[in-house]
């Protein structure tokens, strides 16, 4: 009685951004079984970090690892580096980094509702989204140079100052970007269609998140208290600048939109709490030591819990890099979760994922 | 004269293929469709079917396990058509040549008319990169175009009619020692 | 005589005009999303890039179907132009998107297995309300010819709900926001026509213009004899489709056929009900 | 007419006498023989038709009488002996109940001595039912000489099932022209006991007990046969066992009780719901079976029979509950189809939906819904015979039962693929004469909305919602059938057997002529049928615009010449063509090259199956409720 | 960071005895190629105290065939099946293939090319 379809979502699929292949066995459009293939992208950076290039560069190489959330590889192979040379870093340059991870989250969380959006076909939330993510976008241009690839960790500091008049553009542009932020909520939180596509659909329970050791807003939409920004003041002092953890309990899209989107509020405080506390100072302290040791560092990028590990053996060259990304942590929670949905919510259970194979092959 | 030929220039169809890329210009891309830069104006849908496409948009560096899926959709991709390579990673490797499960530019597999630079490359270069893809466009003909990697002939039946359905060739492995 | 000249070039004209609704649409969609969007002339401007393609199928019979669904549209709207029988019109387009259908499952694709068994879901979704439609339709004004409905007194005060389902309904028809499920471009891209291309994708573009024409003709039909009144409801059924699609996302196909049994239908038989105990 | 009179009466002997020839002779001249008696009953029916003129009546000698009722009891004594065999209780008891009934009969009988009455009434019903009967089964006569061939069981037997086959023919041309009620019984018995014997055919367990279920459940309608006697001689009087009699005597509330019991017989035979399963379970017989019993015989006694009482319960409260079970089992029916995956299971199931329809057509009894059903009647007979006679094709060279096996047909039998599609959309779209019946019913439902109101507007939902059901379930197996990997353009033909072939494209040319000759059909053959029916004239004319005007209604003819080009032609062009300077690629599996699972959606609706039932009951409750009130 | 050594035999039962999903969050698996040796490293944290990280190790030689912890930690097949392609290690119930083409280099990792 029961008829079995096998879907292929990718390599190439309009709703993926990235190739990554999901084979949905469906019966009338039900999820019952997921398999997935991640290893697209795989293009062996850490071995290259560890035989091609010196320490000094493995933080823009690591940049490139995705597009996406190229500011917290960045700056977690750059704080893993400094942990393994022992350097101080200034209190600005920590600052800086934080205001452009933050920004970045801005930019990062409103692609992925956009996405979700666009997933659930709702193109025209899909354009106003976007519409409104420009600012954040060129907010980052004109605070590191570059709209997606920002190369603004170094090792040692950031390598750019922020302009006074840029730190002002920021104030006015955030401005502007907060009650829009504020109509998409509403549309995210009443519209009667998007809560049918959304609500109850792709959930997760808080149990099964915390076996399957999901992170990034995947997890705290189903209430698991995990967050590495309240876990780093050693490193980027986020409590101290209004940080706040965001947690709901559905665990669905629903709530994962609603996370992201009050995320965003976090970041605009953190972001005023950074330009109005922004101490002087230098930029970057470069020093000469080299790398030794092994250290780990975990920094919160847009999907939750990044860490490097990093090995030294007092050579130009590290030993051993090795890249958790976030959307890794994830990849036994994303197969189970389209397990009982419907097809039809597929993608933008996929979006809601906002997973990033990119950071996860590398 | 009436010509079909000019058409095409205003109705190009794009498919977008990441080829291993690390988002940047994926994104990019989308940024494209949005209102602020809005190709939509010039008459671009992303149709992300390769049957119904004119443009095929690469980003990134072929990887190992893209490279027959980028030949597979390639070729299911309707005479005339051009591709254009999105950033530095898709024109040539980029930062990532050389590594070892980089094939390298996307110019290795199947022949590129475009190649937009930048890492990653801004939304108003990727639109010069198509309408500079659209003026090669309205100059080719409608001759098959094959792979320059993985590829088997076409094989011509004793009707006239083609078979591309075996175009793209399996990958045949050497083992390694 | 002249009577039939005329309507035979509405009947040919009517991909052009179809194809200019589209267009119009394609900008109005623009401009509701805050962009610029392309040339009303844009559909043609598309028809003529594909003609223009190399010819490429899958095999042939599916390529024959899609051509045929083109041609049997063109048959329905022409029937609905003379001023045919409702009914038979009706069928004459389930006879069209039954082309469609057998052309999306003949293919050994997913997607277009899918899209054609969506397509059959949303006519078991629209069909009936139709049907119900033209009954009412003939509950009212005594016959089923098209020629005569237009003839007679405005249907529309007389049979507002049915109005109101059929408005509820043409959003599955058209392929609309927030029932676009059969072609459900980021699922299923695009469904029963993804195989298509070049000339006979060109099939499935025009045909998709020719149902923008069916759908407003039927609702021209609710003005009767005051064109002006059906005019006014075509553009108010025009602007309402968009908005709808421009503020809703896609709910899947149970969602669907549920709104349409428990919402659409009974509207439109309550209406079905007044009209015979009044 | 004293040849007519010969001619029906050698459509009444022939059956029987070339079956027993059949008995005798060796297998090749067999095989003639049948193949000449079914083209000689074809030939007579069509010939009947063609020199009729008026209704008239044949008497056959009193001592008949005798006879008749001796075969009675012995039918009685056979389903006894059946019921002890098979240790059946419910056999047993209905036929302990036939035979108290019938004694009871013979009682009264006794009593009305005198008055000479026609056994047999012959007008345009009888011919058009003649010729329904004789052409389309002596199509699957031919057709099993060679599928029977093919079974495996001994060649006796298999001369057996030909031979049961043609009588049952001939019981069949005596159901449709008998008039005496008491023939009318046996005969209908005969049917049943021919059911049984069918339907058992292959003596495993399964075969059995499905065939005992056919024999109860249509004994009950012999019951209500013989009730339905017992009320009318008993109030009314000796001539009242004539059906032209009852039907045209005044439609009193006192005539109105016995036509309820008749309609509940005829109910039964049409395997309405909750008597649907006899239908279903005649399944497991020989396919050939399957194709006589749903297409031209067997079930079609049902709109027979409403068709012969229509003119006396048109109005009343009897056809209002008709109308409404009808209606309900239409819809019902198609979504019960939808969950089956055996291909003969969807067909039967849709045979039962569209008896539904036939059935509420007769018993709206208006000169168009006459037409309507009689048109279902044809053509719904000639597509499910030419379905069936496939689904045997398909099991014998293919080996296939289920649906869902049926995957990728157009690759393998691209001939097959294409008749089964032809038959499918013969029953749903335009401008087939199953759809003409269709759409028709829909516009008469419309019409008849002012009288009727509420319940007919429901009954319209149940047709509205019941047609798009049908039309999904057909596309869904249509879907799998015409399925076709591009890996091979070409097409090739399967070979089949040349009597399987011969049967199909007859089928086939019968269903096309069908269409294009529909406009003279409904002048010159379904209008006068209906006068008949009516017992008044049913105005059928050529309009100056092309178009057909049956009563109120029109049916344009220009619109339905498109159709035809379109949709026939299509799929017969589409299966075959082979586009040349096309490039063919592969499908879009989004870059993968991995094969995928295909399949079609299902729909789990088998548990409402019981619900249906019981609400089907209850509606015939409410018939015999109402019409005792 | 509590760095823990464990064995080959053992590691199974002593995370199998730390983990509680509801108090510890697994991060990684990791393996380190030492030129001679092999170092296995798995990363904990808490819930309660983020900061408070455990790592689990333990030195084999490259050929050792190293226990699989998915049956206690649901999600570590993931990283299991990573670290056994790009080191070229025999995992317990790895899944070949699941990051290198049939073409990649075997063992990218490793300092010693195989």
């Amino acid at each position: 009685m029961k008829q079995q379809f096998e879907i292929p979502v990718g390599a190439q699929h309009i709703s993926l951004l990235e190739p990554l292949h999901f084979k949905l066995t469906t019966e009338n459009e039900t999820i019952v079984d997921a398999d997935a293939n991640l290893y697209y992208v795989h293009r062996g950076i850490e071995n290259a970090c560890v035989t091609k290039f010196k320490y000094r560069q493995v933080p823009l190489v690591v940049g490139r690892v995705c597009g996406l959330c190229s500011v917290s590889h960045g700056t977690a192979a750059a704080q893993v580096i400094e942990k393994l040379t022992k350097v101080e870093i200034p209190l600005r340059a920590k600052y800086l980094r934080m205001l452009v991870i933050e920004l970045d989250r801005i930019h990062s969380h409103l692609l992925c509702l956009a996405h979700v959006a666009e997933n659930s076909g709702f193109e025209a939330l899909f354009m106003q989204t976007m519409r409104d993510r420009e600012y954040s976008m060129e907010l980052l241009e004109s605070v590191c140079g570059n709209r997606v690839q920002y190369d603004y960790s170094i090792v040692g500091g950031v390598n750019r100052d922020l302009r006074p008049d840029v730190a002002a553009d920021i104030k006015t542009k955030l401005a502007l970007l907060k009650p829009r932020v504020q109509a998409l909520h509403e549309v995210f939180e009443t519209n009667w269609s998007l809560s049918l596509k959304n609500k109850g659909v792709g959930a997760i329970s808080k149990e099964l998140a915390m076996k399957l050791n999901a992170v990034g807003p995947l997890a705290r939409a189903a209430g698991v208290p995990i967050d590495v920004r309240n876990e780093t003041e050693d490193l980027l002092p986020w409590k101290e600048l209004g940080f706040e953890m965001i947690l709901d309990t559905a665990g669905d899209v629903y709530a994962r939109n609603m996370v992201r989107i009050k995320e965003l509020y976090v970041a605009f405080r953190i972001i005023d709490n950074i330009l109005n506390g922004l101490p002087e100072g230098d930029i970057a302290n470069i020093s000469k030591a080299l790398p030794e040791g092994e250290a780990i560092v975990r920094v919160e990028a847009p999907r939750g819990e990044l860490m490097h590990y990093a090995r030294g053996n007092k050579t130009n060259v590290l030993e051993r890099l090795k890249i958790k990304a976030p959307t890794f942590s994830n990849v036994g929670a994303m197969v189970e979760i389209f397990k009982g949905n419907q097809y039809a919510s597929a993608p933008a259970i996929i979006a809601s994922y906002d997973p990033c194979l990119s950071c996860t092959a590398r | 004269m009436f010509e079909l030929k000019k058409f095409r220039k205003k109705s190009p169809w794009i498919l977008h293929f990441n080829a291993g890329g690390c988002n940047g210009c994926d994104i990019e891309i989308l940024a494209c469709l949005a209102p602020k830069y809005d190709i939509e104006r010039f008459g671009m849908i992303n149709t992300g079917n390769p049957k119904q496409s004119d443009i095929l948009l690469i980003t990134g560096p072929v990887t190992k396990r893209t490279r027959e899926r980028l030949v597979e959709v390639y070729n299911q991709m309707p005479e005339p058509k051009v591709v254009v390579c999105c950033g530095s990673c898709a024109s040539t490797g980029g930062i990532f040549r050389g590594m070892y499960n980089i094939e390298g530019g996307v110019d290795q597999f199947i022949p590129v008319d475009v190649y937009v630079a930048g890492c990653a490359c801004r939304p108003e270069q990727i639109i010069d990169g198509v309408v500079v893809a659209l003026g090669i466009l309205e100059e080719k003909t409608k001759e098959i175009e094959k792979t320059i990697k993985l590829a088997n002939k076409p094989v011509v039946e004793e009707d006239g009619q083609v078979n591309r359905r075996n175009m793209p060739a399996e990958l045949t492995y050497e083992t390694t020692v | 005589m002249q009577s039939i000249i005329i309507l035979s070039v509405l009947a040919l004209l009517a991909p052009l005009v179809g194809g200019l609704v589209y267009g119009i649409e394609r900008k109005v969609k623009a401009r509701m999303q805050n962009r610029i969007g392309p040339n009303i002339l844009q559909p043609f401007y598309d028809f003529f890039k594909l003609a223009d393609k190399r010819l490429v199928m899958v095999h042939s019979t599916h390529a024959f179907l899609g051509v045929m669904h083109f041609i049997s549209i063109w048959v329905a709207v022409a029937v609905l132009i003379f001023g045919g029988d409702l009914i038979l019109v009706i069928f004459l387009h389930l006879l069209s998107t039954a082309l469609l259908i057998m052309g999306g499952f003949s293919t050994r694709s997913i997607f277009s297995h899918l899209g054609a068994n969506r397509t059959a879901i949303s006519i078991l979704a629209y069909e009936p309300v139709l049907i119900i439609m033209a009954v009412s339709i003939y509950a009212v004004n005594g016959s089923f010819q098209i020629s005569s409905i237009i003839n007679s007194d405005p249907l529309l005060y007389k049979m507002p709900l049915t109005f109101i389902a059929l408005l509820l309904i043409l959003p599955i028809k058209l392929k609309k926001s927030p029932f676009d499920v059969a072609e459900a471009h980021q699922e299923i891209a695009g469904g029963a026509e993804i195989e298509y291309s070049g000339i006979f994708f060109e099939a499935i573009y025009t045909a998709k213009w020719l149902d923008y024409i069916f759908v407003y003709a039927l609702v021209f039909l609710f003005g009767g004899s005051n064109y002006l009144l059906g005019a006014g409801l075509v553009v108010g059924t025009f602007i309402y489709i968009n908005a709808l699609d421009n503020s809703t996302a896609r709910v899947d196909y149970r969602q669907m056929l549920k709104f349409s049994y428990f919402v659409a239908l009974p509207v439109a038989f309550i209406n079905l009900l007044i009209t015979l105990f009044n | 007419m004293r040849s007519l009179q010969l001619l029906v009466l050698s459509l009444f002997a022939l059956p029987p006498v070339a079956g027993l020839l059949l008995l005798i002779l060796p297998k090749v001249l067999g095989r003639i023989v049948t193949i000449l008696s079914v083209v000689a009953l074809s030939a007579i029916s069509v010939y009947l038709f063609a020199s009729f003129d008026k209704p008239f009546q044949i008497l056959i000698p009193e001592y008949s009488d005798k006879v008749v009722m001796i075969a009675d009891v012995l039918l009685l004594v056979y389903f006894a002996f059946i019921a002890i065999k098979r240790k059946s209780v419910l056999v047993g008891l209905l036929t302990i109940g036939q035979a108290i009934a019938l004694g009871y009969l013979i009682k009264l009988l006794g009593h009305h001595e005198g008055g000479i009455h026609a056994q047999f009434y012959i007008d345009r019903l009888s011919l058009f039912m003649f010729l329904l009967i004789n052409i389309v089964s002596g199509i699957i006569a031919t057709y099993s000489l060679q599928y029977i061939d093919e079974e495996d069981c001994s060649p006796y037997r298999k001369k057996f099932f030909m031979f049961t086959m043609l009588w049952f023919i001939g019981v069949m041309n005596l159901v449709v022209s008998a008039d005496n009620l008491e023939y009318f019984f046996l005969f209908f018995e005969l049917t049943t006991l021919a059911s049984y014997i069918f339907i058992s055919f292959r003596k495993d367990n399964e075969s059995v007990n499905n065939a005992l279920r056919a024999l109860w459940m249509n004994q009950i309608g012999g019951i209500a046969i013989l009730g339905a006697m017992i009320y009318s001689l008993s109030t009314i009087g000796y001539g009242t066992l004539s059906f032209q009699t009852l039907v045209k005597a005044a439609p009193t509330v006192g005539l109105l009780f016995p036509l309820a019991l008749l309609a509940v017989a005829a109910l039964i035979k049409g395997a309405q719901m909750p008597f649907s399963s006899w239908l279903l379970g005649a399944m497991v017989a020989p396919t050939p079976v399957s194709a006589l019993l749903h297409s031209s015989t067997m079930v079609k006694i049902a709109p027979f029979i409403i068709l012969r009482l229509a003119p006396a319960i048109k109005g009343t409260s009897l056809s209002l509950v008709i109308i409404a079970l009808t209606g309900f089992v239409f819809l019902a029916a198609a979504i019960s189809a939808l969950a089956q995956d055996n291909f003969k299971r969807i067909l039967a199931f849709s045979t039962v939906s569209l008896l539904g329809l036939m059935i509420l057509m007769a018993a709206i009894g208006t000169d168009t819904a006459i037409v309507t059903c009689l048109i279902l009647i044809l053509f719904h007979g000639i597509s499910k015979c030419m379905l069936f006679l496939n689904a045997g094709v398909l099991e014998k060279k293919f080996h296939l039962k289920s649906a869902l096996d049926m995957d990728r047909l157009a690759e393998s039998g691209p001939f097959t693929a294409f008749v089964v599609c032809i038959g499918f959309i013969s029953l749903m779209l335009p401008p087939f004469g199953a759809f003409v019946g269709k759409w028709f019913s829909i516009e008469i439902l419309g019409s008849t909305l002012r009288q009727t109101r509420g319940l007919t507007a429901i009954v319209m939902l149940a047709i509205a919602c019941g047609g798009a059901v049908l039309s999904l379930l057909y596309f869904k197996v249509m879907g799998l059938l015409i399925s076709r990997s591009g890996e091979k353009d070409k097409v090739t033909f399967e070979t089949t057997h040349p009597l399987y072939n011969v049967n199909l494209i007859l089928l086939l040319a019968l269903i096309l002529a069908g269409v294009v000759s529909l406009p003279f059909l409904l002048t010159g053959y379904f209008g006068p049928v209906a006068s008949d029916v009516l017992g008044s004239a049913v105005a059928v004319d050529v309009q100056s615009n092309y178009s057909i005007s049956i009563g109120t209604m029109n049916l344009p003819v220009i619109p339905m010449i498109l159709a035809f080009l379109i949709l026939p032609v299509s799929l017969f062009i589409s299966l075959f063509i082979r586009f040349r300077k096309v490039d063919r690629v592969k499908e879009y599996t989004c870059g993968e090259k991995i094969d995928y699972k295909f399949n079609s959606f299902y729909f789990d609706t088998e548990f409402l199956l019981p619900y249906f039932k019981a609400v089907g009951l209850v509606f015939f409750a409410l018939i015999i409720i109402l019409t005792v009130i | 960071m509590n760095k823990i050594e464990t064995t080959l035999e053992k590691v199974s039962s002593d995370i199998g005895s730390f983990y509680k999903y509801d108090q510890h969050h697994f991060i990684v698996m990791n393996a380190n190629d030492l030129g001679d040796k092999i170092e296995v490293q798995w990363f904990f944290h808490d819930y309660a105290d983020a900061k408070n990280i455990t790592m689990f190790w333990l030195q084999c030689a490259d050929t050792d065939r190293i226990p699989s912890i998915n049956g206690s930690v649901a999600s570590a097949w993931v990283a299991e099946s990573e670290i056994a392609d790009l080191l070229g290690l025999d995992i317990e119930n790895a899944i070949a293939g699941f990051v290198l083409e049939h073409d990649s280099p075997i063992a990218p990792l490793r300092k010693k090319k195989k």
